[in-house]
């Protein structure tokens, strides 16, 4: 350890070959580095394909709790000979690669520490069966991680304990690989590295998720039922984590358990069985990516202008078309916002990590009963599938679920008329009746073709536009009810801000404080749903600018805060990006400072005061 | 035009089943299906097969596509509710509401474009997972609303009313259904009430997937003499393989019959179907005897008609997955939400 | 004939029952007008069934030529008693109504003058089959409209013979019921009606053509050989003229045609169909309406993404959903400009008459092969199903087909490597190959995944980015060569515009018009494409506000002009019409009235010069 | 990751067919797949059948959907156009190609969860066109690309590895492109090469709709002992009906054969399909028996192999539609616009 080691600050990552068992030792010191008391985000790169491509995985540290993604490697640990060129440029000057040294490799960099670990003669002089010398390979560049950057053995021990608690013959074997890494490393390297791991105390409270655990979750508490889904990277991983908890938590005293999981033959069955079971009164959801999304297209119009509950989750990846399915974009908000031909305007969620995505799922259920309309929650590949670091989740038992206007025989032998499309209560939301309810009062016929507010077919063009302007009223009306932007008023004089949404928040907010400590105060308001609230033109009536910061080429969403929250086009300067890679503070800042450059009077300091 | 209900005056003489419901109550709006078309005549027939089930109306979903035929949910059971979805993806949403309610009666009603073409990925499906639903299929070898194209089940031998021949073999739902797996597949014809009815009758009560090709004219655009879906032409190859009914109480179920010549199957409610054979060889239970013999009548140019196969394994969707035995849809809430205990053994996993 | 009589200016309105063979008596009278060499236009309001509903025509007749639906009938042939009440109510006052006496009606309005031909009798006393029965009575109510309205008489009888050319055994009993109702009417009605039709010569080099027929045309001139499709109101015409015309005009010596037309499945194998043809070098197309785009939703993007030219044609009917399938609308723009999820512009082309269906179909063919992409032509159900009175069709045998940048066999010999996605011009716009073409270069792989430029697979998120830019690059450098807004600046110095496209053009100039009249001169841009010519912003910038008329509930033309041309909103304003109905000129009139009272400055006279 | 093209050196030796094309020459860039996986087997067998058959490999169009399967279409014929479309939706564009040029041979290949899933309604309407093409599926009973879900081919017996069953029946292609009347049906293994490679060779010959399904194993999420999708089942279970040889000149036409044993089919290029039965009563031109034959296989827990089916009348898309013999994308510009001239008098017709 040298006077210089920089503690709980660094990047780490892992390359290796996919389906080569290193996904679970790479989880594994993340969450070595998280149970240390530290906040860790953790970044899995990897291919569209199951075995013998590169993949990474990248773990940033940061006791300051800036977690998000961060170029420039501290320590890489390159175990795959085809990606050794790509890895060894990625390191820092003075940062460290970690490889294996069994063969001699060369990296042509003198600026950085190159450590040889020679794992597979280890593995080999241990192991003889060829499946385990591969395996073990990973818990010995893990063993070596204790020695080199400080991982704490009796966490690491724990966990690896905890792991294998229901194969327990594996314990030893792996503990034993283990301590072959780290005996190594702390008995033949003795240069110490430049950064390193130390125990803190910063992630009490908190929990390690990814938002398609975390959005399974939500569904399971918002009592859905029905969960009908077409695979598909990245959202496959959500309906799992449904069905897994349901599975544990709405067991049955029989030994089966209240809900349906049904994967559908594709995506357009997926839609059309939760929009039955929907108009048939059970919560019921699907979950796509942007495939998907494109193939329930019509099914869409159908439950926006039948006005069915529904709700979708789009983990959105790169696109278009099927594009880099294991890369993250924020591209499918116009496609969702307006889904399916004809006048159609959806509400759509924004969760910004996996905490929102438990919250948002469960509201978007009740949106969705409320409104009687598809409710998108709108997460990604970034979200869904990588582990953030958030608060524990908790659950209020007094909530109770929002059904909705929902007539049941009593309710139904109380009033005079049924009329499914009325809009009785001023609100544009009509009440529904779910089919068997009572015997000769509140059935209706469901169409998509045009009706009359008690379900008849019309071709009359009036009430035609009648039943439009409701339901546009009844969504406009839901604005205010969605959950609100988050705020940050970081100087009230600032006059410009940064808009974002999503997953780019952790390196928004670390980017806005860069800014700050360079002189560029701004305010930042991130969304949380569309359409959007009074705040957001509030907001922005109160900036000159706004950098809408979005992962995404054609700025959709600031398409939309022109579009639909009547913001002047000028105002709103589009800050795209679409590399597939969780953002940076540093994309952020540099963008945003070479924006800054082109407006006038606000190149040098942004600190201006109010004119 | 608004949709228009049927005058409700009640006729004091109209005999009511032990739902105190009349035919009359298991009617719908009016028709608006040209004056001869088949789908009418099926119409009629549901409405006379659940009045004779005596099923609670309002218990039954009305599900289909888009089409002339699958209007017609509308023109009959007023008070189910109907979900006219969109063009050949009825069998998912049928799954869909069949998953939330189990204890519903399904009632599918689609056309031969709706289901051959746009919509055959999901009727496949729909047979294999034993969706527990009865599929009619009004088939009338065209498409009616959109003015007399050629449909997938239209035969090659047939001509449109332009003289053109269809250039591809048509596709037989009942042999695609048989062939899948499908639970109660049979064919009939809408001329031919006296038939159809029983059918109806034994699909809405087989639990599982049970489909029936129904050959309904449509007289607008394809009852023209060349037509293999004409009335005409049905009238004159119709062969008929056996005669179906259902035996529902245990009295009748006792009434001797000549051996031989019928199969009683009892299903899984007690009822019993009854089969009596018209074509000695032909069993309708048997998988590996009943396509060769599809296929021979096929080559005769014959119309099979009746029951066309029976799976007596009676399971449905449900059972296959095993989704508890109270409808989803109703379930406490206090049961669904599992509440904030179990999160601290969920955090605790993910610390 | 009165001395009031209105002669060549009037409303001709029929209501019958569909499948009574009216159809085409009443398109006989439009016919036989025209041939008066009087403008017509002609509507057909027709229900989503097949027989025994009631079913409107409506032929405006205007010497002056205004050619736009205009509400307030003045003759009413109402012949369906299921509608007399809203047939009645329709005309204006001092309007004729006539109906079938043979049994006695009240129609409860003393303002019109009611006409009683007693119909059904004199066909029983001429037929005893009740089909001919049925049949003639419609050629009795267009004889009796020679002698009420003026029909000519040699003119109506030309028409029948030519009509039954093929029957001629019909031609007799059909002009013998014609002239029944001639008789009939000369000789019992004596009370001259207000309007009359006579003789003029306003229609030479004119011709009446329905746009789905002039697409079609349109695409076989063109060159297309390969159209896909599935059955959809209003499109379905459309290929069904292409096919006809083909099997006359692209006969082969032994019978068969040079084009193949297959009726898919379904939308989505209609669109792969067409993608996969086109991909190997055929000019391909298919045709359908809202609810079929959005089933090909996900094609499309592939199409995009992989750079294949794609022709559609989406003829708009009343949506969302399966909405109004009978009705127009223009509501599927915002669809069809960002068609697909993930980043996807799309190119849009915007006839405004069958004339422009005919020169549009055959640039759209160009314009997808120039820029290896999709193209949209975006008619409706009132253009494509109505018959409009449009220039002669004309054909520039000089023209060649554009067929983009293509290597052939010798081209690729010559060029030293082949890059399917490289910019080699500096356009954007690559080259492509046929398959077949040549046996050792040229070959490339084909994918809706990212892509290098040699179509390899990447997962290389900058090079993705830069492939999306490019061809982000390439569609905003179409703008410039796509067919330019027509522009009528009525008065230089107007702040005041109206912008429109497609078929609500008729009604717009002739609103125009009444509000020139009344002290409010304003100029007008037609929208003929998208992505937005520079025109197009210039006029934009010349004008204080821009009143957006188009026939959708969300005003989705106006979201695309300020997002995609920089507009600001508060200068666009919205004049949404959705009611289903081709336009009328009093709709534009009075919004744009109502909205000038809230126009602060421009209320009382918009003739407003130049600050 | 960019796609990695291999060292294209030409080994001195080795042999060059009629095209001066070395097998090296039919393949592709290097596979990406799990070591093992079937799909790499099916690959080199359509590199030596398409060696063999001597074919100008750019006149071969390659068209895929979405999924392990479908990638392999990069890792055969470079020379070739290959087309990795949309999940599923396969057919539809390969149908279009069709369309364009009918003289190049298409080959298709897909996974059973692009083919019998998504895509069931492609394949369906593919089959019923008869587009000249061979659809080969590379069928694992899994999703391999998203990780191992259950596809609709899977067996109602077989588990995951997790030791779930499959609720579900699984569905045959080859029964069902049968009972659509395709027109070469046959069922193979990856693994069993001498059988695979005169498949294929005998698929691209035939004039119509060609579909062979092979059971391909998936190493990485289908190949446990339970799954009879996995090398071990099917190794043990195979049940070969036939062997089946092309044979393409007229000298090799001429050599006799054990009589009985065997029968012949000439295509319609003149060439000839010698069918050996291995199962004296399975001849695989009846359409009446070999679907209970098939069926009986299927009872007794063997995978039937060979070609199963065999329509003589050998017609495709292009006669049934009757397209013109030049490919429709070379017909020249004169042939297709047809000028002012005609104009005038479609303007007539409109006045
Ligand atoms: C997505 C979509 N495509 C096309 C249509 C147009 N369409 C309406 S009904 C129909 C065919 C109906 O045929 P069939 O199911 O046989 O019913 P029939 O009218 O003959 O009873 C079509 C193509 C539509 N409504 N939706
Ligand atoms: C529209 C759409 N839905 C889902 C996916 C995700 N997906 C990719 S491959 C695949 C399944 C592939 O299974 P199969 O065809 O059997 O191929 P295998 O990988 O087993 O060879 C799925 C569901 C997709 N790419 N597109
Ligand atoms: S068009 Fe044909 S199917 Fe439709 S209602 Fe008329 S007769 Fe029936
Ligand atoms: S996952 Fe299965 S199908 Fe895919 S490459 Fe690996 S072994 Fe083959
Ligand atoms: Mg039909
Ligand atoms: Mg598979």
């Amino acid at each position: 350890m040298s006077r210089n080691t920089v503690f709980n600050e660094f990047v780490l990552k892992f390359g290796t070959v996919n389906g080569s068992g290193s996904a679970s030792a790479n989880f594994l010191c993340a969450k070595v580095l998280f149970r240390m008391g530290l906040p860790v985000s953790a970044k899995n790169i990897f291919p569209s394909n199951i075995q013998g491509l590169p993949t990474w995985y990248e773990i940033r540290v940061s006791e300051a709790g800036h977690m998000a993604r961060r170029a420039g490697i501290d320590v890489m640990v390159a175990m795959n000979p085809q990606s050794y060129k790509r890895d060894a440029a990625e390191v820092v000057p003075g940062g460290t690669l970690i490889y294996d040294s069994t063969l001699e490799r060369r990296f042509d960099r003198d600026d950085i520490q190159v450590i040889g670990i020679p794992i597979a003669r280890l593995c080999a002089e241990h192991w003889t069966d060829s499946r385990q010398r591969q395996l073990f390979k990973n818990m010995i560049y893990v063993g070596s991680l204790i020695s080199l950057l400080g991982l704490d053995d009796g966490v690491v021990e724990q966990l690896i304990t905890e792991q294998f608690k229901s194969k327990p013959k594996l314990i030893e074997p792996n503990l034993k690989a283990l301590h072959i890494g780290r005996d190594y490393a702390r008995d033949n390297i003795d240069t110490p590295i430049a950064v390193r791991a130390r125990m803190s105390d910063k992630t009490a409270g908190k929990i390690l998720m990814t938002g398609n655990e975390a959005a399974g979750l939500g569904a399971l508490y918002a009592g859905a039922t029905v969960a009908t889904w077409y695979p598909i990277t990245p959202s496959t991983s959500l309906v799992e984590n449904f069905e897994r908890h349901a599975s544990k938590l709405r067991r049955t005293e029989d030994g089966r358990h209240n809900a349906a999981v049904v994967q559908a033959e594709d995506e357009l069955a997926a839609v059309g069985m939760a929009i039955g079971a929907s108009w048939n009164g059970a919560r019921a959801f699907t979950a796509t990516s942007g495939p998907g999304i494109s193939l329930m297209a019509e099914f869409i119009g159908l439950a926006y202008f039948a006005e069915i509950p529904l709700v979708l989750f789009d983990v959105q990846r790169g696109g278009p078309s099927t594009g880099m399915p294991t890369r993250t974009q924020q591209s499918d908000i116009l496609t969702c916002a307006y889904a399916s031909h004809g006048d159609t305007v959806h509400i759509l969620l924004l969760p910004g990590d996996p905490g929102e995505c438990f919250t948002m799922s469960v509201d978007a259920f009740d949106i969705a009963d409320r409104y009687q309309t598809p409710v998108f929650v709108m997460s990604d590949l970034d979200i869904g599938m990588n582990d953030w670091v958030i608060d524990e989740l908790t659950w209020d038992d007094s909530r109770k679920l929002d059904r909705g206007k929902v007539l049941d025989a009593a309710a139904l032998d109380a009033v005079a008329e049924f009329a499914r499309y009325r809009d009785v209560d001023g609100d544009g939301i009509p009440y529904r009746t779910l089919p068997g309810t009572h015997p000769t009062k509140g059935s209706y016929f469901t169409r998509g073709t045009s009706h009359t507010d008690t379900g008849g077919y019309t071709e009359d063009g009036r009430l035609h536009a009648q039943m439009l302007e409701r339901i546009k009223y009844k969504i406009e009306g839901a604005a205010a009810h969605l959950p609100k932007p988050v705020i940050d008023i970081r100087d009230p004089e600032a006059r410009l801000a940064i808009v974002n949404f999503g997953s780019t928040d952790p390196a928004v907010r670390e980017g806005l404080e860069e800014l700050d400590r360079e002189g560029h105060v701004m305010n930042h308001m991130r969304l949380r749903a569309f359409p959007f609230a009074q705040e957001v033109r509030d907001f922005a009536e109160a900036h000159d600018y706004l950098f809408v910061i979005e992962q995404n080429r054609d700025s959709q969403m600031r398409h939309l805060l022109m579009t639909e929250a009547d913001i002047l086009g000028p105002k709103l300067i589009a800050v795209p990006n679409i590399d597939g890679m969780p953002l940076t503070a540093a994309f952020v800042r540099e963008f945003v400072l070479q924006a800054l450059r082109r407006l006038p009077g606000y190149g040098e300091a942004s600190r201006i005061v109010a004119q | 035009m608004t949709h228009i209900v049927k005058p409700q005056f009640r006729h004091p003489r109209l005999a009511t089943n032990s739902q105190g419901l009349t035919r009359r109550d298991y009617e719908g709006v009016i028709s608006t299906l040209c004056a001869g078309c088949g789908h009418d005549s099926v119409t009629a027939a549901i409405v006379e097969a659940c009045f004779e089930l005596e099923l609670p109306a309002h218990r039954v979903a009305k599900m289909s596509g888009i089409g002339c035929s699958s209007k017609t949910t509308n023109y009959f059971l007023n008070y189910s509710h109907g979900f006219n979805s969109v063009h050949g993806r009825m069998p998912s949403v049928a799954t869909g509401a069949n998953l939330a309610n189990r204890e519903l009666t399904y009632l599918g009603v689609s056309g031969d474009g709706d289901t051959a073409s746009i919509g055959i990925g999901q009727f496949v499906h729909a047979v294999r997972r034993r969706v527990n639903m009865l599929y009619i299929c009004e088939n009338n070898g065209t498409y009616g609303l959109t003015k007399g194209q050629f449909s997938a089940t239209n035969d090659r031998a047939s001509k449109n009313r332009k003289g053109l021949d269809t250039p591809f073999d048509s596709i037989d739902l009942c042999n695609m259904a048989i062939e899948l797996g499908a639970g109660f597949v049979a064919r009939s014809f809408s001329g031919d009430k006296a038939q159809l009815v029983p059918l109806i009758k034994a699909g809405i009560r087989y639990k599982g997937f049970a489909l029936i090709d129904v050959i309904s004219p449509c007289v607008t655009f394809n009852n023209h003499t060349t037509s293999t879906k004409s009335y005409e032409y049905v009238r004159d190859h119709n062969h008929m393989i056996g005669r179906l009914d259902l035996v529902e109480t245990s009295a009748e179920i006792e009434a001797d019959y000549a051996p031989g010549t019928s199969a009683d199957v009892t299903l899984h409610d007690g009822s019993q179907m009854r089969f009596t054979k018209l074509d000695e060889s032909y069993d309708p239970t048997n998988r590996e005897t009943i396509l060769p013999a599809l296929e021979r009548y096929r080559q005769r140019g014959e119309v099979a008609t009746g029951l066309l196969y029976l799976d007596k394994r009676e399971a449905d969707l449900h059972e296959l997955i095993g989704t508890p035995d109270q409808p989803l849809n109703e379930i406490d809430e206090r049961a669904l939400v599992p509440g904030s205990g179990p999160l601290a053994a969920i955090n605790a996993a993910h610390r």
